[in-house]
């Protein structure tokens, strides 16, 4: 490590050490599908510009924009520390890991001007319009319309599971420009959206959880500018492939942070020390040890795969695979940690989220239901295992 | 495994009046209600003498056995019907099989009649044994004076009386308490997973009680044994019938939602998964009806019951957890039902022992 | 039970007792796929002659056919009474199991007369010829060809995967008759079929285990009568398919017996009882026994099942899913506690069948890879499923 | 985690070496030699220096660590390539870790150069734990007589010396014993599940050594312990080497073969396991790697190699189970390679040490 590294990592350490926030007494989101709150949002708001603030979110993006202009080693640097003092997550989840490395890539210098650092600064909060109610897992057959007129697009239609959908300022939209292409993927076109125009309203979806935190979002003859097209009219799809690569982590360039906590075993691990039966800790009950085993050694397998993506010759056979397989591997994980974990509390289990009797307030079967949005949204598990299977393995496709 | 036309005529009974007393609809409108059911249903299933299904005739009953009332709480299951029939029908068994003759004649014919009772077995110790009790009666100047706090006491707004486990001179017994005798703010509503149930916790402080409210203390380790296995039995049957339903509920989507142009039951990630989960069903309902069937018989009774709570919690976690998954953004709604069998699993399981709990006991009782 | 039951009951019990042989000192078969060698062929021949000229085998087919004439109820007592003595299993499987239940319900009187006892003895062994090289899960592909001639029909292809090939005397055959059918499953026909005759040819086939057990069987220009049509010409999907049901054992009319061992998990229990591992029996283990009272709930709840599916009211919402369950379910539990028991054997476990070494002499390690031909054979576990998602379930086929 | 150029080379070379050297031809014929494995081919593998990669340079070795063989015996896993290096490699380490420098002196540059050296540490007894000895050495006139049994000796008949743990003067304790000094008599191949392996039995009783066949007595704990990892990291490496090979030949008869009219690795129902077995070995390769990484270091090297062995005996007993599955009626054949694989995937979780019992050793490094 460079001496220029070194320090940069002590003033890192430093500034997490000092600044990370003690938990509020409310509940946080463990992840950026999770915020329900107004609460929740002002403080996840505030920290994310702290955060950006201290010079530790979007290092590696280019100063002329509001970003650190120094390397991604450095951003690395700073999401480590930030993950050893179990920071909060950063809020903008779509602008930073979606948006902006887009608009960085094939964005027009008006567009890197005008968003990057709003981003960054969480003053700009972004969602994504890509999912309808009809059309969950069908990205390509998205219906909503988009008919230029002029300078503006005219919307009509409907998106579902927008997260922030009613804090955003702006959306990354995927809409049907020619319903006469010759396939359905080559009629779409991806545009950035301002959301407080006329035409545009949103509605609040109650989770399974009974919180809310999506919402549906409606478009009625809404006319927005036409200068937020990305690519060509058409090149929807492409763009919107990439810009699903960035989320996945299969392609560099995201702000830094995590917009997902870390589930560690360890934590259940405490609870299951703390918890006893038959008037024992239940970590001592074998079928629990054996159980928090396999969760740290897939957890660990999961880690040690990251670390292994970044070395080519341990990856030469099939390079897509390890950053394909992540989504799915961890959000199943999560999943399942979660039930574990709500199984594991005994008569308590009977309890929920603000029952003084609930063991962690009741967050292990809140984060055991909020985990379906991930291993549902951002394409389901079953939709993972075909991509992987024809992608990686090369298997012939399934439908 | 065998029935007799009485079984099977009560089943087609039970099937055809949990549906249509209990649809989705007015589900969701009773998760929002303070008591949690409606009066006017529970007063039809005290008509249909459902309560008295497991009590002698002598006091009033029908004198069938606890397996009888299985097909009954399947249904309950299947339509996630909320009434306090669960909590009612232990304590019938509790008092049949703890309390002395003057208590059964009391308390037995008004059960049978239709009257709630509830039981108040649960501590803060969070412990699956009976006799993991620190709740306390000490004798006072007119009988004892109570002390302690019960958890998860079912429907107890409702219940003419509750049956109550404390120590008494060390020992574990179980007493009779009007509710009438508890005030209002020694209740407090918990905040259940399952919507659909009602549970309190119970400050037992400074509650007196006389002697004849306690029941015969020669007889508790067998009540409290008879009422695990009661519990675990109807829990299991709860569990069966919702994992029917939400297999049902399942089904229904996959064969009518599209995505890429073809309806998504007919794409094996769902439809094998969904297999599964129906042949996990298949088994838990015949362990349910083997157990119900040997109910009662030393050692066979245990074991069969044990086997069918254990497949059942198994059975709907797995069907209802698919069942979130395969309703993709729907699933993850409120709306979407899947999560009321998910959140059921969870709670029934953690009473009285889940699949985990059950497993282990049965390594005891069968690698012997 | 009457008085009449009951004394057949006591006879049986009275005659398995005495006559149920002991283990020779070779290994016997736990299912009828399994026979490798001539002399545990002989063993079971002669095992199931037996049992059926002492009258518990056939006993509730008709008298006029050398059955016993006697009630469904008798053959169950019989059977019950040789499963509690663990009696070796029954050999001709296909006379018993599918070709005679066919021939009493649709054959001829001049079919019943000349094969049905036969059958019964073991005298006449019967094969099977409904899967190809090319066509393992899609029988219906079938493209043996079947031409007619006269009195002939004249025949040319390949079966594959035919049990007692080699043995055999009769084969049901499934043949194209018409390849110009206007779909591949009405240019059918079912026939039975002689196997000593020119022009037909078993080669061995050499399983995973190192065993042999099943062969291929080629017909060059092989003539055979065409009395042995079963049905029409044309008929032959619709009647392998009932066929298959009493295979599956969904339709009444088998001989009775069992082809197939019960694998008890007690027998696994022993086993984990006599092997130690850090100076204590593997029983002691508790995720041994965590593992053990799962196969002991999953064979209870198929056991249980069984006798469910036998009072209507119990199974009145579908009918038909514990029989079309009952092959998948059971055949992969045979596979999974095999695979169990292997692994539990600790350093022992690298030990194969003939090592003095190996524990049980190396059944467990063997019963694991003879499992196969049951989750693959008669339809693969997968087909099942599509079965029961498609017939039991209703949904809509994957296909 | 990290590699060296050197790793980079070692790793591309061993793969081309083995693709070339062991192709499945080849191993179908080893499986009826008697010997097991190609003396020519063996010959290469020492004149390539593979058995010197861990050897210290001083001994005539390479001088790197345990971590850098990793790569080679992976190789070797994928390719089923029959050879005496893995017993060599671990005897090897055990001369290095326990033994006298007049016999490292003596042993390694003869290793390092080639020669096949095999471990005689198991016994009836059927125990992982290395000090589970009851083969002894008594003090005889000239020395010791050794008596007992070992069970499993890889290799021996290819081995120039072969390392033995016995009891002496009730402690465990190893000792090396020149191969030419026992007689035909004692020793017996046993009949393995992997027809790849070849392993002996191996008698004892009535053999005499010197003074100087002993290692050091103080070593012997170390030793073990070593040794136990060391077999462990290796036959992870050549599961995980196993699972990759065995996932490729599934996938390429799921791209071939037809069935109702469509290549069968089309349907989700053998894509979407095959993807799961996938996932699987990845897991187990980024754990190898990483335990190849940090080997050697004081605990942070137990968790890792138990966790990889743990994980690749997973992963190659799920997805050779199902590639024979997967491959129908073929599948159940002798001809078919699946079963190479399963049969390979429950002998190397054998020795040493398999899944459930690394996981529970695992419960106690990491759940303290």
């Amino acid at each position: 490590m460079s001496a220029e590294l070194d320090e940069y990592a002590r003033a890192a350490e430093d500034w997490f050490a000092n600044n990370t926030p003690a938990p509020p007494d409310f509940m946080l989101p463990l992840t950026f599908m999770e915020v329900g709150t107004d609460q929740q949002f002002d403080f996840l708001r505030h920290w994310q510009r702290a955060v950006y603030e201290a010079g530790f979110l979007g290092a590696a993006w280019p100063s002329a924009y509001g970003g650190g202009g120094l390397s991604q080693a450095h951003q690395d640097i700073a999401t480590a520390a930030m993950r050893r003092h179990h920071g909060p997550i950063m809020l903008n989840a779509i602008g930073l890991n979606w948006t902006g490395p887009l608009l960085l890539d094939i964005g027009t210098e008006t567009h890197k001007k005008k968003y990057i650092k709003g981003i960054l600064s969480a003053e700009d909060i972004w969602c994504q319009g890509f999912s309808e109610p009809d059309n969950g897992s069908d990205l390509g057959n998205a219906q909503l319309r988009a008919v230029r007129d002029g300078d503006t697009y005219v919307l009509n239609g409907s998106k579902i599971w927008t997260t922030h959908g009613h804090y955003a300022k702006y959306m990354i939209l995927l809409a049907r420009t020619n319903p006469d292409a010759p396939n359905k993927y080559a009629g779409l076109s991806f545009i950035l959206t301002p959301m407080k125009v006329d035409g545009i309203e949103t509605r609040k979806i109650r989770k399974l959880t009974g919180e809310h935190g999506f919402t549906q979002t409606f478009f009625n003859d809404a006319r927005i500018p036409a200068d937020g097209l990305m690519g060509a009219e058409g090149d929807g799809w492409k763009v919107a492939m990439q810009t699903l690569e960035y989320e996945r982590n299969a392609r560099g360039g995201q702000a830094g942070g995590y917009v997902l906590s870390d589930v560690d075993p360890l934590e259940v691990l405490q609870m299951a020390r703390d918890t006893k039966r038959g008037g024992k800790p239940i970590i001592e009950d074998p079928a629990v040890r054996a159980q928090l085993v396999e969760f740290a050694i897939e957890i660990q397998a999961l880690n040690m795969g990251a670390q292994r993506a970044k070395i080519p010759p341990l990856v030469q056979d099939r390079p897509h695979g390890i950053p394909l397989m992540s989504k799915l591997a961890y959000t199943e994980y999560v999943r399942r940690i979660h039930e574990f974990a709500t199984q594991l509390q005994g008569p308590k289990a009977a309890y929920y989220v603000d029952e003084p009797n609930a063991i962690d307030n009741g967050k292990w079967p809140r984060g055991y239901m909020n985990a379906f949005s991930a291993t549902i949204g951002g394409g389901t598990s079953q939709i993972q295992r075909n991509i992987i299977g024809d992608h990686v393995l090369g298997l012939p496709k399934s439908r | 495994m065998g029935t007799t036309p009485e079984q099977i005529d009560l089943l087609n009974v039970a099937t055809s009046f949990c549906r249509d007393k209990s649809p989705i609809a007015s589900v969701r409108t009773l998760l929002e209600n303070e008591l949690g059911y409606d009066p006017a249903v529970w007063q039809q299933i005290g008509d249909l003498g459902w309560l008295a299904i497991a009590i002698p005739e002598h006091y009033g009953g029908v004198g069938l056995g606890v397996g009888e009332i299985v097909p009954v709480m399947e249904q309950m299951g299947r339509t996630l019907f909320a009434t306090p029939f669960l909590s009612t029908s232990m304590a019938a068994q509790a008092i049949l099989k703890g309390g002395y003759e003057a208590q059964k004649q009391h308390l037995l014919p008004a059960i049978a009649a239709g009257q709630a009772v509830s039981m108040a077995l649960g501590e803060h110790n969070n412990e699956w044994d009976l006799h993991a009790i620190t709740a306390s009666a000490t004798r006072s100047k007119n009988g004892y004076i109570l002390s302690g706090t019960k958890t998860l006491v079912l429907d107890l707004p409702s219940a003419a009386h509750v049956i109550v486990s404390v120590k008494r001179d060390g020992q574990s017994t179980l007493l009779v308490l009007p509710t009438a005798d508890i005030a209002a703010t020694a209740i407090r509503r918990e905040r259940l997973i399952d919507e659909t149930k009602r549970a309190y916790e119970l400050k037992l402080d400074g509650i007196e009680v006389g002697e004849d409210a306690f029941f015969d203390p020669d007889k508790t380790a067998d009540t409290l044994a008879h009422i695990h296995l009661v519990a675990n039995l109807l829990g299991a049957a709860e569990l069966c019938g919702g994992t029917q339903a939400v297999i049902d509920y399942t089904v229904e989507y996959l064969n009518t939602r599209k995505q890429f142009g073809k309806v998504i039951g007919s794409y094996q990630a769902l439809k094998h998964p969904m297999v599964n989960a129906y042949i996990e069903y298949e088994k838990a309902r015949s362990l349910l009806y083997a157990a119900a069937n040997s109910f009662g018989e030393q050692g066979v009774g245990e074991i069969a019951t044990r086997m069918a709570k254990a497949q059942a919690d198994t059975a709907l976690s797995f069907a209802a957890d698919r069942s979130i998954q395969f309703h993709g953004g729907f699933g993850f709604t409120y709306d979407c039902d899947a999560q009321l069998y998910r959140r059921r699993a969870i709670f029934t399981a953690s009473q009285y022992g889940d699949a985990a709990f059950h497993k282990a006991k049965l390594a005891d009782l069968v690698l012997s």
